[in-house]
């Protein structure tokens, strides 16, 4: 039982027109536990907050009801009031009786009555109320990125040039994602090596800036602000600190039938190798599958052409403890495997190729040196079919329900450069709509069309079949209404973007929520579309969601401002309206843990005295209070009753259900 | 109607002290400002705020107070910390006297009195003394050993000075767990203090206190030599009826709200160790 | 069979492989099995009893015979089975305290429905029970003194056991929910007038409560007078329908179908039915789901799936 | 069950913070009306109701309960509302299959941008209450106002 | 002695029922016999005996005390007990009937509870012989006759006629007023003859309590049998509530806003919060809280009440209890000890 001082405010006469604001007061003051009670015209005013704080010292109020304007409106400000005054801002509560009230009745006597109803339950509920702190946390000033391709780089960059300190974990051996496979960027055909190898090279240099290539998060714990990491870094049997990126082992390893991964498997490279010539950090990665020596012992040559003495074939999987106070996800995007799509025979012939794959055979620095030919014979291609959407945009089983709304673009890049190169070149493009919303996206597209003459054909290829050396392509042209056959020689799939695989556990791993495509999910879609709800977790890049190079690298800066922001504080302030487990009722049975969207909730075996001067050990909950948002969704799930929510108890709702029904 | 046990009369709060930072005392009359009903020193009444819950407490006022019933109550459930948050005028309901009370006019008439008291155990103590102190010629020498955690915690510490302290052939020893800068008193628990007072065995002993206290110092009595058939205390437990029906307080073949709450240490014997 | 589970444990008290065995000891009469914890080879053989009256679910006990110290071997019947695994699920039950046997079974009766008055002794022989009671002799099938919950038995599968006496068995195709769909079938008033009938007779002794195995809360809800629906007895028709809401409510998608609660009830109130109601729905609405059937599949109250039914389907579902 | 002409229903309603009770304010901004029986109570999210708040309010003498939150996808705490959504689901399943009138219990998502979304579900909920009459399967007895 | 003919049971009880409430044993529809309300159609079960006993009749599982009005500081007491009209109950067999002594020492004795008390003086009971006992029948251990049991009146059932004996003046009044003929007790003789040879054979005869007397309290307090004993009790108030001699209540307040209703109710011994105060509890597990319900039966009643023992032998927890344990099987164990 608190004193309660109820104030009922006029707003002018928004709520007096129709509310008998005398009257509430007066009806108000007879409730129980209610010692002042008045009215006023503009209660948020500074003489009506004045009043409010006169009020508290002189009734020696503890509890305080405002009938006022909506909460959200004006619950802080009389928050504030009341504190100055001494009172825990958490002691206040405020009736509706504007947005819920005064302003949907015409009929004074209705509306006056409603507002009595809701101060009513406001009094109820303030009784219960208990004074709240929040709490605060202190903030690891050093953040980690996950994924070290343009969208983990530029977030780290940005983040080093604030101040603080941030690691990079990538899963490859060397930086830069997949942007390093990419010949030419749209819409300004510029190389994208060439702007790319520069930001590489600058968070290589960075001081601020450790990089763990070839490394992998391997468990996370902690919450916002004190994350506790531990990385795996693998074994690639190559000291870092020795090693020059000389490359003279990559020559000399006999082993060279190795599928050369970055160019997509057109070409072999050796067991030992260095990805490419810009690879950030140039350091040579042994492939534990195919090295002779890892596998038989019997070989050595990289180790005895090394003049650095960097090979160590006893290297193990190193694990490092790190802690950080926040944690940005940029793990990126591949393409959709293929292998369900046998209409379009990619699994058939080689000439049938992604368009990823047919990146590395448009770069100077892939498998045929930037010559666009045939991987099948080597021949220049004369007819290309360039497929759109292939996976894009599904309703059945085999596809993704999204866009992946990159390949347009890419295309007519691709469409443009082939023409461009080859003018003899057929370039034919079968899409379902072309999708161009984006800066200079448009007039890049009508260039393809009008400018190098590619041909957009709407419709959809329906077979494709290797023919005596080329690819019988059957498709439909939907504005012209007629089934098309076209020799092709080439045919380029536009295949539909995923996350990364290892996002998954990842997310499992950071408590952080994903859809069901496994995009991470970011906290609010339009306010805060760069945070993950986890508190703590940031996303940058496309495992948010399909995105071009630009819109990448605004969300990374985007992600880092927000990081930034977070590390400059010292201390995180809690939300204090949080989730609290009563030990003594806790089950132990999980239940609250299986719905917490933070992770805010964990167990821990505590010993509690039982009957008869014995001890028992029982299983309890712990919730976090600088994870917990206050959702009450474990309230719920909770059997025994054992978890409630500071600031919207059970016995406050059932207070305010109570008065309301009274 | 009849009028049944069960439901109670109304009274009003008359006057509210704080006497520790967690017991205060609250003096109840009827609503036409008469004292309820008699009683007998270390009886209870049960006392209820509807809705809240009813619970019984000792009177702590002597039955010669001709005009008013007090309770000393220390806050530690739901109806005692809504007692604590009340203000004078409250009214509330109260129904009694249960219970024996002490033997003051049998037993205990004309014998040397030792009051052993811990905290809030003073309450029902403090009903006796006041009434031996009012006939004062009924009774013996009277010493009272009263301690608790700190001197905060003394209950009724004002009326132990100024009157107990002062008053011929009553020797008050009191003493504290713990030392203060501010107190110049014994330090030490209650039992230890008993054993060292060295009290004769001639004594009868009132004793009341939370149950480790109780055991300790009985133990210490019997190091002294005092016999069971001595020592008389009270002791309470979950109530509902306070009529002997309801089954709470049943322990053995007593009810502890008909048949006690004072129980003389030889007779608890008897009884299942269920307290 | 009563045998071998004596022989067994015996062979587990004094192969060291428990300290404690819990099982079935006999009673005044041959139907009045109490679950008894044993510990001597001489009290099993005196005591120990296995027979069709042996309804009792085991699993509940172990919540607590497992954290008593050293180790407890347990007869575990099928459905006692899903009902140990779910308390495993929500880390009730420490699993290394606890040997299971599991206990093939083929149903269990009711002695009421041997329609006998004054039971003097029941003879097992074969597929028939002969009753020999104050007022006669009379042969009863046991097919037609199976127990009603046993009838429509879920899963005669054991699904977790150390080791198992007599087969292990399969999920049946029994109709569980034919009763559900009754009512279902049935318009509101008559399914309110058909409830009210039943929870009406409610003593709230709490038996289908304490006998729960989801039931195992370490304060219940209804003993707690902070949670702010505590009550001794129901006061009215409101806080009859309140308990049985809540608690069907509370056990959502951790009721195993034990069928524990009806059998209990000494007002013979079909209490399984809310919870075969709402598995039904879980099922229908969500999915498959069998609360015990293993550890790691989500509860269905604590899953969702981005396109769950709205609960205006409750509306649309048709129906009366 | 006859229509009592004074019969004014209790309508609770639970909104959750940052979108159906951001939804009621609008349409209190807009002067949209809607029955003065319905009364709001604030939670933070709809997963925060529990169901035994529901009863209790029909313990009280609520006629209808209805709970707005979220669009499932769009909940301020992401998953909220799509664990409210089972729960309240199975638990009108079953007051439904206790016989308690189905159309007393409701829940409708209302973003804080559909205030006239919230004022017509309002005014249709009222007067679906008031077509359906007092709760009487569900009422405390002790809690009747005579 | 009088008697009707059975197939006159129906004018017999429309003509009680025309003066005052009339409650018989009537099938529930779900297998068991309940006193019920008599109306027209209401059939006499044939069961043997209720699952809940007569003592609901007379001491309500809920039952309404007193309302309270709150407003600021004022407090207004509400007297609002339900009014008890005067009432019969027929079909009462000598077990119930015999609880009735056990329950009026508890609540006539001082401080008489008048809520009781005025049930008692409305009520009227018509007891019914017992013609075929069950086998967890043993009101013989407590020298109760189930072919003569006691009550206000006394009847006995054969195949053909009721037969009728008032025993006290209540009893005399309500036959005064019905239209029953005079008969010799000789069919009635025969009947209790038969029915004490079955009762005779019924495997709890010669059960005998009388050990518990010669106890001492503490040495049956302190049995090492309890701890097994107990090790299966769920703690439910199974039990305790189909006992027609268990009593122990609560009160409660409920307050719905606008007043506050005290009412009392059954409670349990076994339940775990039944002791539980503020700071923990004196019988904090089930053994304590099984041991208090028989040792209170079984002891600390007869201690107090001449002997007397808390128990009539009515069977019904031996029947409900969901692990069937009982008050013979706890008598069975302590009493080896013995």
């Amino acid at each position: 039982m608190q004193r309660v001082g109820v104030f009922v405010c006029w707003c002018g006469s928004n709520i007096a027109a129709t509310v008998d604001v005398e009257k509430v007061a007066e009806v108000l003051a007879k409730e129980p536990g209610v010692v002042f009670s008045t009215n006023y015209q503009y209660m948020c005013s500074q003489a009506g907050q004045e009043m409010i704080q006169e009020s508290i010292r002189k009734y020696n109020l503890t509890g305080v009801v405002i009938c006022s304007c909506s909460p959200r409106m004006h619950e802080n400000t009389f928050r504030k009031t009341c504190e100055k005054a001494g009172l825990n801002p958490y002691m206040v509560e405020i009736a509706n009786i504007r947005e819920q009230c005064s302003w949907i009745h015409k009929d004074k006597d209705t509306a006056t009555e409603k507002a009595i109803i809701l101060g009513r339950a406001a009094i109820a509920k303030v009784h219960l109320n208990a004074p709240l702190t929040a709490g605060t946390s202190p903030v690891k000033k050093r953040a980690l990125v996950i994924g070290g391709g343009i969208a983990g780089i530029q977030t780290a960059l940005d983040i080093a040039d604030a101040g603080f300190d941030v690691d990079i974990v990538e899963k490859e051996p060397t930086i830069g994602g997949k942007m390093t496979q990419i010949d030419k960027t749209f819409p300004t055909l510029d190389c994208a090596a060439c702007i790319l190898t520069p930001k590489m090279v600058d968070a290589a240099q960075n001081e601020r800036i450790h990089i763990y290539s070839y490394s992998e998060v391997s468990s996370v714990r902690g919450f916002v602000g004190n994350f506790k990491v531990t990385i795996k870094k693998k074994a690639r049997f190559v000291d870092e600190t020795k090693c020059t990126g000389c490359g003279l082992c990559t020559e000399k390893c006999p082993q060279k039938k190795v599928p050369n991964l970055f160019n997509l498997g057109l070409d072999n490279r050796r067991a030992i190798y260095i990805p490419f010539a810009q690879a950030v950090p140039k350091v040579a990665t042994i492939d534990a599958d195919y090295c002779t020596m890892l596998k038989s012992g019997k070989c050595g040559v990289c180790s005895k052409v090394c003049t650095a003495g960097a090979i160590d074939y006893q290297q193990k999987d190193a694990f490092i403890e790190q802690e950080y106070g926040a944690i940005v996800v940029a793990t990126g995007f591949n393409p959709i495997k293929l292998d369900k799509y046998d209409e379009f025979a990619y699994s058939q012939s080689p000439d049938v190729v992604t368009s990823l794959e047919f990146e590395r055979l448009m770069n100077a620095a892939g498998p045929t040196g930037g010559t666009l030919l045939r991987p099948s014979d080597g021949q220049h291609p004369h007819t290309i079919v360039f497929v759109q959407c292939v996976g894009s945009r599904c309703d059945d089983s085999k596809g993704k329900p999204y866009c992946s709304k990159i390949c347009c673009m890419y295309t007519a890049k691709h469409a443009m450069l082939c023409r461009e190169k080859y003018p003899d070149t057929d370039v034919y493009v079968f899409y379902i709509d072309v999708r161009t919303p984006g800066k200079n996206f448009d007039e890049f597209y009508r260039r393809a069309v009008e400018e190098y003459g590619v041909h957009y054909v709407k419709g959809m290829v329906g077979k494709v079949v290797p023919e005596n050396g080329k690819l019988k392509v059957q498709a439909s042209d939907l504005i012209g209404n007629q089934q098309l056959h076209i020799d092709a020689d080439m045919v380029v799939l536009a295949a539909a973007i995923e996350p990364d695989k290892s996002a998954r556990p990842l997310a499992t791993m950071l408590t952080a929520s994903m859809d069901t495509n496994d995009f991470f999910t970011e906290a609010h879609p339009k306010l805060r579309p760069v945070e993950s709800p986890t508190a703590g977790i940031f996303l940058s890049g496309a495992c948010q969601g399909p995105k071009d190079i630009p819109e990448t690298v605004a969300q990374a800066s985007a992600a880092a401002a927000k990081v930034i922001g977070l590390l400059n504080k010292d201390h995180l302030i809690c939300n204090p309206c949080t989730a609290t487990p009563d030990e003594m009722m806790c089950n132990g049975c999980s239940s609250c843990e299986k719905v917490c969207p933070y992770g805010a909730i964990t167990y821990i075996d505590k010993e509690f005295r039982g009957p008869n001067r014995t001890t028992l050990i029982r299983r309890v909950a712990q919730v976090n209070p600088a994870v917990c948002q206050g959702c009450g969704a474990c309230t719920v799930a909770c059997p025994s009753g054992a978890m409630d929510l500071k600031g919207f108890s059970n016995k406050q709702i059932m207070a305010e259900v109570d008065a309301i029904c009274r | 109607m009849r009028n049944d046990p069960l439901i109670p009369m109304l009274g009003v709060v008359t006057m509210i002290r704080t006497d520790t930072p967690d017991v205060k005392t609250f003096r109840v009359t009827g609503i036409d400002g008469v004292k309820p009903f008699q009683h007998i020193p270390g009886q209870c009444a049960m006392l209820s705020i509807p809705g809240v819950g009813e619970a019984l407490f000792s009177i702590t006022s002597s039955p010669t107070e001709k005009d008013y019933l007090d309770f000393s109550i220390k806050k530690c459930g739901c109806v005692t910390t809504w007692l604590h948050q009340m203000e004078v005028g409250q009214q509330i309901t109260i129904r009694g006297p249960y219970g024996n009370g002490f033997p003051v006019d049998t037993e205990l008439a004309g014998k040397d009195l030792l009051f052993i008291a811990g905290g809030i155990g003073l309450a029902p103590l403090h009903s006796v003394i006041n009434y031996c102190r009012h006939y004062r010629d009924r009774y013996g020498k009277i010493d009272i050993v009263y301690g608790s955690r700190s001197m905060a915690d003394l209950v009724d510490f004002p009326e132990i000075i100024d009157e107990w302290c002062k008053e011929d052939g009553i020797n008050v020893h009191l003493t504290i767990d713990n030392p203060q800068p501010e107190w110049d008193g014994h330090v030490g628990f209650v039992p230890n203090y008993v054993k060292e007072l060295n009290f004769d065995t001639s004594k009868t002993v009132l004793m009341c206190g939370p149950p480790i206290m109780i055991k300790f110092t009985l133990a210490g009595l019997m190091e002294l030599g005092f016999e069971k058939s001595q020592v008389y205390t009270t002791f309470e437990l979950k109530m509902k009826c306070a009529l002997g029906k309801c089954g709470r307080c049943n322990i053995g073949d007593k009810y502890v709200c008909k048949d006690g709450p004072v129980f003389r240490l030889d007779q608890m014997d008897e009884l299942p160790d269920e307290y | 069979m009563q045998e071998r589970l004596k022989q067994k444990a015996i062979e587990l008290l004094q192969n060291g492989t428990a300290d404690r065995i819990l099982g079935w000891k006999a009673g005044e009469f041959f139907y009045d099995l109490t679950p008894a914890v044993f510990t001597s080879k001489e009290q099993i053989e005196k005591d120990f009893v296995f027979n069709v009256f042996a309804g009792a679910n085991l699993s509940k006990y172990l919540i607590a015979e497992s954290r008593k110290g050293g180790k407890v071997a347990a007869f575990i019947k099928p459905c006692d089975s899903y009902s140990f695994q779910q308390l495993l699920k929500e880390h009730r039950i420490l699993r290394d305290n606890v040997y299971v046997v599991g206990v093939q079974c083929d149903g269990m009766c009711d002695v009421a429905k041997l329609g006998c008055e004054g039971i003097l002794g029941v003879q097992e022989d074969g597929e028939s029970l002969t009753v020999d009671t104050l007022y006669g002799k009379k042969t009863v099938k046991k097919a037609d003194a199976i127990a009603d919950r046993c009838a429509t038995c879920k899963s005669k599968k054991i699904v977790v056991f150390d080791e198992l006496i007599g087969e292990q068995g399969e999920e049946t195709e029994a109709d569980r929910f034919g009763e559900v769909a009754k009512l279902e079938a049935m318009t509101p008033e008559e399914r309110f007038d058909f409830w009210r009938g039943e929870l009406s007779r409610c003593i709230r002794c709490n038996a289908c409560r304490n006998v729960c195995p989801a039931c195992s809360c370490e304060k219940c809800v209804f003993d707690n007078a902070n949670s702010g629906v505590r009550n001794k007895a129901a006061a009215d028709s409101f806080e009859e329908n309140m308990f049985h809401i809540i608690r069907a409510f509370h056990v959502t998608g951790r009721c195993t179908d034990c069928g524990e609660c009806s059998r209990v009830c000494p007002q013979n109130i079909p209490l399984h039915l809310l919870n075969r109601k709402l598995i039904k729905d879980i099922n229908e609405l969500y999915g498959p789901y069998q609360a015990g059937a293993d550890m790691d599949t989500k509860p269905p109250l604590t899953n969702f799936t981005v396109d769950d039914c709205e609960p205006s389907i409750v509306h649309e579902r048709g129906g009366q | 069950m006859p229509v009592n002409e004074e019969f004014k229903p209790t309508i609770v309603a639970f909104c959750c913070n940052w979108c159906s009770y951001a939804g009621a304010d609008l349409s209190g901004t807009n002067r949209l009306q809607y029955p003065a029986n319905v009364k709001i109570i604030r939670i933070p999210c709809s997963c925060r109701l529990n169901p035994m708040f529901i009863l209790r309010a029909f313990q009280r003498g609520a006629d209808g309960v209805i709970l707005c939150g979220c669009h499932p996808g769009d909940c301020h705490y992401t998953t909220g509302n799509y664990y409210a959504r089972r729960r309240m689901t199975l638990l009108f399943s079953m007051l439904d299959f206790l016989g308690i009138e189905r159309e007393r219990t409701r829940v409708e998502w209302v973003s804080a941008a559909e205030g006239a979304k919230f004022a017509a579900t309002m005014n249709e909920f009222s007067a679906t209450i008031h077509k359906l009459g007092p709760n009487r399967r569900l009422e405390d007895l002790r809690c009747r106002k005579d | 002695m009088k008697k009707i003919a059975i197939s006159q049971l129906n004018t017999l009880f429309a003509a009680i029922a025309a003066r005052k409430a009339l409650y018989i044993p009537a099938d529930d529809g779900a297998g068991a016999a309940k006193f019920t309300l008599w109306a027209e159609g209401v059939q006499l079960s044939d069961k043997l005996n209720t699952v809940r006993s007569a003592k609901d009749l007379f001491f309500p599982q809920v039952e309404q005390l007193v309302n309270f009005k709150m407003e600021g500081t004022k407090l207004e007491i509400i007297e609002n007990r339900d009014a008890t009209e005067p009432f019969v109950v027929f079909g009462v067999r000598a077990c119930d009937a015999a609880s009735f002594d056990i329950l009026d020492r508890v609540f006539l004795s001082d401080p008489v509870d008048t809520f009781y008390q005025t049930r008692r003086e409305n009520g009227v009971v018509i007891t019914l012989a017992c013609s075929r006992p069950a086998e967890t029948c043993f009101c013989g251990t407590f020298g109760i006759d189930a072919t003569n049991p006691a009550g206000d009146i006394t009847c006995w059932m054969d195949g053909e006629n009721l037969y009728w004996r008032a025993n006290t003046e209540k009893g005399e009044a309500l036959t005064a007023t019905l239209d029953l003929t005079d008969c010799d007790g000789s069919a009635v003789t025969a009947q209790q003859e038969a029915v004490r040879e079955i009762l005779r054979k019924l495997p709890l005869n010669g059960l005998d309590f009388s050990d518990f007397k010669d106890q001492k309290l503490m040495d049956v307090f302190n049995s090492p049998k309890w701890a097994a004993l107990s090790e299966s009790c769920l703690g439910c108030g199974t039990c305790t509530f189909v006992c027609p001699t268990c009593q122990c209540y609560d009160v409660q307040d409920f307050d719905n806003g606008r007043e506050v209703r005290r009412f009392r109710c059954w409670d349990s011994c076994m339940y775990s919060d039944f002791t539980m105060m503020a700071h923990g509890t004196n019988r904090p597990t089930q053994k304590e809280r099984f041991r208090q319900r028989f040792m209170h039966k079984l002891v600390y009643f007869p201690n107090n009440n001449d002997g007397i023992f808390g128990c009539v032998g009515c069977g019904r927890c031996l029947q409900k209890c969901p692990i069937h344990m009982n008050i013979v099987k706890v008598a069975k164990a302590l009493k080896e000890d013995m």
